[in-house]
């Protein structure tokens, strides 16, 4: 049971929360012209790395706010966790947050 | 019961496994992945091609991955005629392996139920034995009575939270003895000639011309005519090294056994909609799985409280399991795909090929996936099996959806 | 503008299980206390917190809604629970319910805020007495300890098996509201009589 | 007062024992006493009983062997006062009645449901200290004394540790946990095992709380309690194992740890034997020895295999002991026990003297110490081999979490206490407390021997050196699996099965590493140990499964209206987790004459359903349209406020994700139904893509499924019915068109009516606040009942909406399939320049003209219904499989209306198929079919408007 930071709530029990899958997949500008192949990579492909990973959850069972979050997946430990619309951090700088305050 | 101690009917492993050689220069197909998959298909390579110029290399101990962790269920009731038919190949391969590796594999083909739980489960089971049934598929329905005459220690009242409506049943499926597949397997490709080499980690795959020529890994630089990438769980990063994205999402997926116990359970049960699935092996221990951790992760590692939402849902379906104890939980690494169906493929680097994204099925298709992932390396044109789980359906659309279809996923 | 639920005859969603709240209530000897707090209106805010309908909205209730978040501000007989950062819960007097969204909707008046009537969508719990805490701690990972958790804190969470609002109860005895969807009121309410056998003594 | 008789290894005083408590218990069938206080072990000792049970693989007799949780012999089948498969004997608190049985390696389940309670709990806490003994209590009180919040748990029943099996320090030990146990930020976990270290120092243990009362454990408490526990830092004072070495003959009983036998002489008051050899390899049997030689127990010898054993020898040598340096024991004798234990001199591997035999009845053994690091390394901690210790010792964890004592591999209780409180005080930032003054005496060094060749007169080569007792794994069995070519302790592990028994290897662990290192010429370090996994001890099913189970398992969601299905005799279908009425039968009806009997009602006269569970959401905001527009595949923003449109959404893959209604309330105002099942996952899905792409859009989400309730009114004699209920409504159609709303009130209510059909009749849902559905549901009922108004359940609102080809999704289609599949192609916009999945909708595979299209199947037989999932094929003759399949059934009933079974199907190219005959496979025969519209009844509409 991991301990997850909402960026709102503070830390909060993995239960509480809804996974997303990689951040910052942007819904593309004009899928009618997008090739098959792009709009297929749009639909299926994720990042899936072994380690540092900006990665999507919702606060479902909270505040019901989405966010970003860079976790290593290699050891589970989160590294950063910023609201959605903020900068993208790539974890391990400072951002401003105690992750378990 | 029987007065025999369970550990003397076990048969014991052979005198000699595998050579432990040291990598070589140049290979004619590296095999990246010693699990099931990779001992599988260096086994069909050898036996129906003729191949033996082949290494699997290993980043660990042999089968330490998946190939060790899953809990050995065997069945081909898929739904899709394309999934029948590589799982019902690998199920008729199962049917004669310990002849064909002279191995005593522990292969009990004790069937296996799917409990249904509401009515929407119970249209998609007959419309899954249907289809099976025309697919040459052995599948019954039974009904919560046949059910309980199969397996009598299920509960079927109509009291419990989520009844059971009924189940499929195959007969001809079961459970075998990871460990034992494995090393017959390994054995069989090590008496063949193919060097099979452990703590060797792949750190990259080299790649001119777009062809691949080798691997460069923790024990030195590997040429290879051909490399095939059958690492499950780490396929993304494998694939990564050669610049080709996957659709996999890697998650972490549990199981566990109790303590050994008299037998009591002598089929296997699996209930999706519950999300658990029970079968008791040959020593006497329940061996159990659950559904997935919800996030992506290579620690091998999963949240504690799927296990307990997983121990309560066994003792709706098993009342009498109550005061068995949990004796030890482990997790994999699944490599899953938007469609729940796997990826065996070319790929855009020439000679490079992939078979992952098996998901919670790997262990079953362990044969199947050998056989028809051989015979894409050797003839670099897909297996007619396989033709339908290439890469491109991703862009085509053309999906194999056993998740969508709500079809059981382990 | 009176409400209809007084004319019209309403039934609560634990109503059944007033008798069950009572018995095992007096059962703990005053360890723990289990009732309905039926009919409270609950009024939806959607608003910037940053934008003019906030003040608005603090100036309609007599106190500003909360900014920190998990907290809860009440005045003039009414209470704001933070749910997210630009979401409040209002929550009213039984009875009060369209006189309270119409001061809301009036308040807001064309700022881009939605104030929607939920006062049916969930019913409230009251789980007070001395192992309130403790009764809860049986299917809530929040920490409710004082330190943590204690006046002035509400939070949206698990317990058991359902979402719940729980907001510490204003007092200085412990206590707490367990605001609870309608339709999983009778499942939480069986929970919580189960959960409090440890402390009533009986099965 | 001491009631001792029936206890011949007793001893007349001494031990932690209430000797005032005489409790009574069988084992195999004979009769037994024991105190309160006993373990079922030390109670069986007493009375003389060492044999516990036979091995898994070779039958071979088994004692008592350790004195805690880490037990490999003595597993056995309580019987009452509840069948319990595989408890260790040394864990089990003795309690009067109990029964048990010795078993051969396999449990027994009972037969019949447990009656017992099981719960949980969550737990917060600054420090979580495991273990209680002497380290672990100069944590807690560290960290209690600083005002920080502490959980101290250990799996004992009472405070001490190590402190219980020894004579040092008893008053402080009191002392502490009367401190611990009034501090009021402290809890005090007894009886509890720690059993799993998670991620975000998580951990969850098991509270045995009431299996020592035995048959008078209270009903209302549960008997054991999962407490998950949330720890800033953890310390991990959890001791060490002694573990044995690798002789011949060392599984008989009679061989026994030293330390444990010592246990159950300082603690117990049991002596496990009346004469004694003990080897061992380091200082720690010797404090043994000079116990039990204390309690009267005869110690022939000490055998240590080190050359120079140094100062303890030296006092045992001072207590008349009779020790043996550079000796080992070769072997052993006995039938059933040990009758006399063969010892020759050793050295550096090698036997240097011929045997000499001691007449004994107990072989005392200490291989050396493991720290107990299996939490320490499921933590994510890694471990590294010290040479000088001959153990793994912790070497640095990600976690907060750090061990202390003997679990660090700090040997020496001055040491251990020193350790504890510095951690403690490391950890929370406090001062550390002032501890007893205590001086460890000075140690020797210990030697590493793992295996002590047999001697020539055994002849059966390393078959007796056992290395797993519990599994029977021999060193000959090591020494065949690394001659089988393997290198790797978790392929040992396999080829052997060591390690895999009940204790997970807590005594044998260490020992395979340092036999197959032996054998394979390499260093332990090198080779490490396999993977710690949870649970450190066995958790029964049941108390995982805690209070999840039968009506809590899954909440159970029900209507403001349940009440009143019940009363009525409604038979429920599970939806997700509501519960909504099937159908009612009345008087004994079947199914069938029941669903028939309500379709009448509803396409005859008038009948009402509870349509509550329909998600809905509101919608809010200037950029409402947009955003609906956005989502729906069809037109919204074109909707006028007063009216309803019926609209599809679809994933990004262009597969119908959900459908329902979306009602325009205002000009920025919109409600919109989902279907039951899905209710949440829309919110979610419209959240997700408002929140994360669209920002900028103006709008607003709130779910309202609970606020409203609805009840659909639907029949030719809908409108009449509403219209006296509804005295200010204009019924009429024309004031009230299809696809409007109003705000009126019904039965004096106020409510919200729509005019929407889900059946093809004239028909109406109303909605009202959730609390007035019942007063709702009366008026109607009761002004209804003349007109003959019919409740009707889910089964003939799927027949109804079936015959007029409205698909339910999730059963007419299954996440493969596009509205354009569907038929509904009139549901996708054209216009829009996007909406969700209309990229998919443009690839090839989307526009093959042979994609399954949903159509209607009439049986050629009026009599027949299809059973739902049937499959389809095109011949009258099935061929070998594999049969092409051309589509399923999703749908099929008996419909009143029609006087005959029909279908709804998903065909390959349906469409195009229209009168052709097709096969369904049921029970062996082929089924004749024919393709027909999926719109069977009243295609063209008339009904509607009544």
């Amino acid at each position: 049971m991991l301990l997850i930071p909402c960026p709102w709530c503070g830390p909060r029990d993995e239960a509480e929360y809804t996974y997303g899958g990689q951040a910052h997949v942007p819904y593309p500008q004009d899928p009618a012209s997008l090739p098959d192949e792009e709009w297929g990579r749009y639909l299926f492909h994720r990042a899936n790395p072994k380690g540092p990973h900006a990665e999507r959850w919702c606060h479902t069972a909270g505040c019901r706010r989405w966010f970003n979050a860079v976790r290593d997946t290699a050891t589970n430990q989160l590294l950063a966790v910023y609201r959605a619309g903020e900068p993208r951090l790539a974890g391990g700088e400072a951002n401003g947050r105690d992750l378990f305050a | 019961m029987n007065p025999r101690p369970p550990g003397a009917d076990l048969p014991e492993h052979p005198d000699h496994l595998w050579r432990d050689p040291e990598p070589g220069r140049s290979y004619d197909v590296v095999i990246v992945g010693g699990g099931g998959h990779g001992l599988a298909t260096a086994h069909y390579l050898a036996r129906n091609h003729g191949i033996t110029d082949v290494a699997v290399l290993e980043r660990g101990w042999l089968a330490g991955g998946n190939m060790a962790r899953n809990t050995t269920i065997i069945r081909s009731n898929y739904l899709w005629d394309e999934s029948a038919g590589i799982y019902e190949h690998a199920l008729k391969l199962w049917e004669g392996l310990e002849e064909e590796l002279d191995y005593p594999l522990l292969f009990s083909q004790r069937g296996v139920l799917n409990l249904a739980h509401s009515l929407q489960d119970v249209r998609d089971s007959v419309r899954r034995v249907e289809a099976n049934r025309l697919n040459g598929v052995d599948a019954e329905w039974l009904d919560p009575q046949q059910v309980k005459e199969v397996c009598p220690i299920v509960e079927i009242s109509p009291d419990v939270r989520y009844p059971v409506l009924g189940a499929t049943y195959q007969p001809r499926a079961g459970i075998a003895k990871h460990d034992h597949v494995a090393w017959g397997l390994a054995r069989s490709a090590d008496a063949a000639g193919i060097d099979i080499v452990q703590n060797c980690e792949v750190t990259g795959i080299d790649v001119s011309g777009g062809r691949v020529t080798g691997v460069r890994t923790s024990r030195g630089t590997i040429a290879a005519g051909k490399v095939a990438l059958c690492a499950a769980g780490h396929s993304s990063v494998l694939a990564d090294m050669a610049g080709i994205p996957l659709p996999l999402q890697s998650h972490p997926l549990q199981a566990l056994v109790s303590e050994l116990l008299e037998p009591v359970h002598p089929t296997v049960v699996m209930s999706n909609a519950v999300h658990v699935y029970v079968s008791q092996a040959h020593k006497g221990e329940l061996v159990m799985g659950a559904g997935i951790d919800a996030y992506t992760s290579y620690t091998q590692r999963g949240a504690f409280h799927i296990i307990e939402r997983q121990m309560a849902a066994a003792l709706e379906l098993f009342p009498i399991f109550a005061r068995a104890h949990v004796l030890r939980t482990w997790g994999g690494i699944v490599d899953v795909t938007p469609d729940a169906s796997p990826i065996i493929s070319l790929t855009p680097v020439k000679n490079l090929y992939l078979n992952c994204g098996w998901g919670t099925g790997g262990f079953k298709a362990t044969p199947g996936a050998g056989w028809v992932y051989a015979h894409t390396i050797a003839h670099d044109t897909p297996h007619p099996l396989a033709a339908p789980f290439t890469l491109d359906r991703f862009t085509t659309g053309a999906l194999v959806d056993e998740h969508g279809a709500a079809a059981v996923a382990h | 503008m009176a409400d209809t639920e007084t004319s019209v005859s309403a039934r609560s969603p634990l109503a059944g299980h007033a008798a069950r709240f009572a018995a095992a209530t007096r059962r703990s000897g005053g360890a723990v206390r289990l009732a309905e707090l039926p009919y409270l209106a609950q009024i939806d805010v959607r608003l910037d917190p940053k934008g003019p309908a906030a003040d608005a909205v603090g100036l309609a209730l007599g106190f500003p809604l909360p900014t920190q978040p998990n907290t809860v501000v009440h005045g003039g007989g009414s209470s704001a629970l933070w749910l997210g950062p630009d979401e409040w819960l209002v929550v009213g007097r039984p009875g009060t319910r369209a006189e309270l969204e119409g001061r809301l909707r009036e308040a807001v008046g064309d700022e881009p805020a939605a104030v929607v009537d939920i006062s049916a969508q969930r019913t409230a719990l009251l789980v007070a007495g001395p192992r309130s805490r403790d009764l809860l701690s049986h299917g809530c990972a929040l920490d409710l300890h004082p330190r943590s958790f204690g006046a002035g804190r509400c939070a949206q969470t698990l317990l058991a098996r359902a979402q719940v609002v729980l907001a510490v109860r204003d007092e200085l005895k412990p206590g707490f509201w367990v605001l609870v969807r309608s339709s999983f009121a009778g499942y939480l309410g069986d929970w919580l009589l189960d959960a409090a056998t440890e402390y009533t003594g009986a099965v | 007062m001491s009631e001792t008789t029936g206890q011949p290894f007793r001893l007349p005083e001494g031990g932690r024992i209430h000797r005032d408590e005489p409790l009574r218990f069988r084992f195999d069938d004979a009769e037994y006493t024991g105190f309160r206080g006993d373990t079922l072990a030390s109670a069986l000792l007493a009375g003389g009983v060492h044999r516990t049970g036979t091995s898994v693989r070779l039958g071979r007799p088994r004692g008592i062997f350790a004195a805690g949780s880490e037990e490999p012999n003595a597993v056995h089948q309580i019987e009452e006062p509840f069948p319990e498969p595989m408890l260790t004997a040394t864990t089990v608190e003795l309690y009067d009645g109990l029964v048990a049985r010795s078993l051969p390696g396999r449990g027994r389940l009972a037969d019949r449901p447990d009656p017992a309670r099981y719960d949980a709990r969550h737990a917060h806490c600054d420090l979580l200290v495991v273990g209680a003994g002497p380290a672990g209590l100069a944590a807690a009180a560290t960290a209690a004394r600083a005002g920080a919040r502490v959980i101290l748990a250990d799996e004992q029943p009472e405070l001490g540790g190590s402190l219980l099996a020894g004579r040092e320090l008893p008053g402080w030990t009191r002392e502490i946990g009367e401190e611990l146990d009034a501090a009021p930020e402290v809890r005090v976990l007894r009886r509890t095992t720690v059993f799993g270290h998670y991620d975000d120092n998580y951990l969850l243990a098991v509270e045995r709380r009431t299996n020592h009362l035995g048959a008078h454990a209270p009903a209302h408490l549960s008997r054991e309690r999962i407490w998950r526990i949330r720890a800033r830092h953890v310390i991990l004072a959890t001791g060490a194992h002694e573990r044995s070495l690798a002789f011949a003959g060392n599984d008989r009983p009679g061989v026994m740890l030293a330390g444990a036998a010592r246990t159950y002489a300082v603690r117990y008051a049991v002596v496990p034997g009346r004469r004694a050899v003990v080897l061992t390899t380091n200082d720690s049997a010797y404090a043994a020895a000079l116990d039990l030689a204390a309690a009267g127990l005869e110690i022939a010898a000490v055998v240590d295999t080190r050359p120079q054993p140094g100062t303890w020898a030296q006092r045992a040598e001072q207590a008349g002991i009779e020790v043996l340096p550079g000796h080992a024991v070769v072997g052993t004798r006995g039938d059933t026990h040990v009758t006399s234990v063969t010892v020759a001199g050793y050295a550096e591997g090698r036997l240097t003297s011929s045997a000499r035999q001691f007449t004994a009845d107990l072989l005392l053994v200490s291989g050396g110490w493991n720290p107990v690091l299996q939490l320490y390394s499921q933590a994510g901690g890694r471990l590294r081999f010290d040479d000088a210790l001959g153990c793994f010792v912790p070497d640095g964890c990600r976690q907060a979490v750090e061990a202390v004592g003997s679990a660090n591999g700090t040997f020496g209780l001055g040491r251990c206490l020193a350790e504890g409180t510095a951690a403690a005080a490391r950890a929370i930032a406090a001062d550390p407390i002032p501890l007893p003054s205590f001086t460890d005496e000075p140690s020797s060094p210990a030697i590493q021997v793992f295996v002590v060749p047999g001697t020539d007169a055994d002849g059966d080569g390393d078959h007796t050196h056992f290395v797993d007792l519990q599994r029977d794994v021999t060193v000959a069995d090591l020494d065949r699996a690394t001659g089988a070519g393997l290198g790797s302790v978790e392929h040992l592990k396999r080829y052997t099965t060591a390690g895999t028994a009940h204790d997970q290897g807590k005594t044998s662990g260490v020992l395979t590493s340092g036999v197959a290192a032996h054998l394979m010429g390499a260093r332990i370090a090198e080779l490490g140990t396999t993977t710690f996994r949870p649970p450190y001890t066995p958790v029964s099913f049941a108390a995982l499964a805690g209070r999840d189970r039968g009506a809590l398992h899954d909440p159970v969601r029900v209507t403001p209206l349940h009440d009143w299905h019940a009363a009525h005799g409604a038979v429920f279908e599970n939806v997700g987790q509501w519960k909504r009425p099937w159908y009612y039968p009345q008087d004994g009806e079947s199914m069938d004459a029941a669903v028939q009997r309500e379709c009448r009602a509803a396409r005859e006269g008038v009948a009402f359903m509870d349509a509550s569970t329909l998600g809905k959401i509101d919608v809010q905001g200037p950029d409402a349209a947009t955003f609906l527009d956005r989502l729906y595949t069809n037109m919204m923003s074109t909707l006028k406020t007063g009216m309803i449109r019926y609209g599809v959404m679809c994933r990004a893959d262009g597969m119908v994700f959900d459908d329902g209604t979306v009602a325009r309330i205002a000009e920025d105002r919109f409600l919109a139904t989902t279907t039951t099942g899905n209710a949440a996952a829309v919110l979610e899905w419209m959240e997700e893509w408002l929140q994360t792409e669209w920002p900028e859009l103006r709008v607003h989400l709130t779910s309202v499924t609970e606020q409203w309730a609805t009840v659909a009114l639907a029949g030719p004699l809908s409108r009449e019915l509403l219209a006296g209920l509804a005295p200010r409504l204009a019924v009429d159609a024309e004031s009230f068109p299809f696809m409007a709303w109003r705000d009126t009130k019904v039965a004096g209510i106020p409510a919200r009516v729509c005019r929407i059909s889900f059946s093809g009749e004239l028909a109406y849902e109303i909605n009202v606040l959730g609390w007035h559905a019942p007063a709702l549901w009366d008026a109607l009922y009761a002004a209804g009942r003349p007109l003959g108004l019919t409740p009707y359940g889910t089964e003939t609102m799927h027949v109804l909406r079936a015959e007029k080809g409205y698909p339910i999704v999730g059963q007419d289609t299954d996440g493969t399939v596009t509205p354009q599949d569907l038929g509904m192609g009139w549901v996708v916009s054209k216009k829009k320049p996007d909406y969700m999945g209309k990229r998919s909708h443009a690839r090839a595979e989307s526009r093959r003209p042979d994609r399954k299209h949903l159509v209607g199947l009439l049986p050629d037989d009026p009599a027949v219904v299809l059973p739902e999932g049937t499959q389809l094929v095109a011949g009258s003759r099935l061929p070998e499989p594999p049969v092409p399949m051309l589509g399923h059934i999703t749908s099929s009933y008996r419909s009143a209306a029609l006087g005959r079974g029909f279908a709804l199907g998903l065909v390959r190219g349906g469409r195009d198929r229209m009168g052709e005959r097709l096969y369904a496979p049921v029970g062996g025969e082929l089924v004749p079919v024919t393709v027909a519209s999926p719109v069977l009844y009243d295609p063209e509409g008339a009904r509607r408007d009544g």
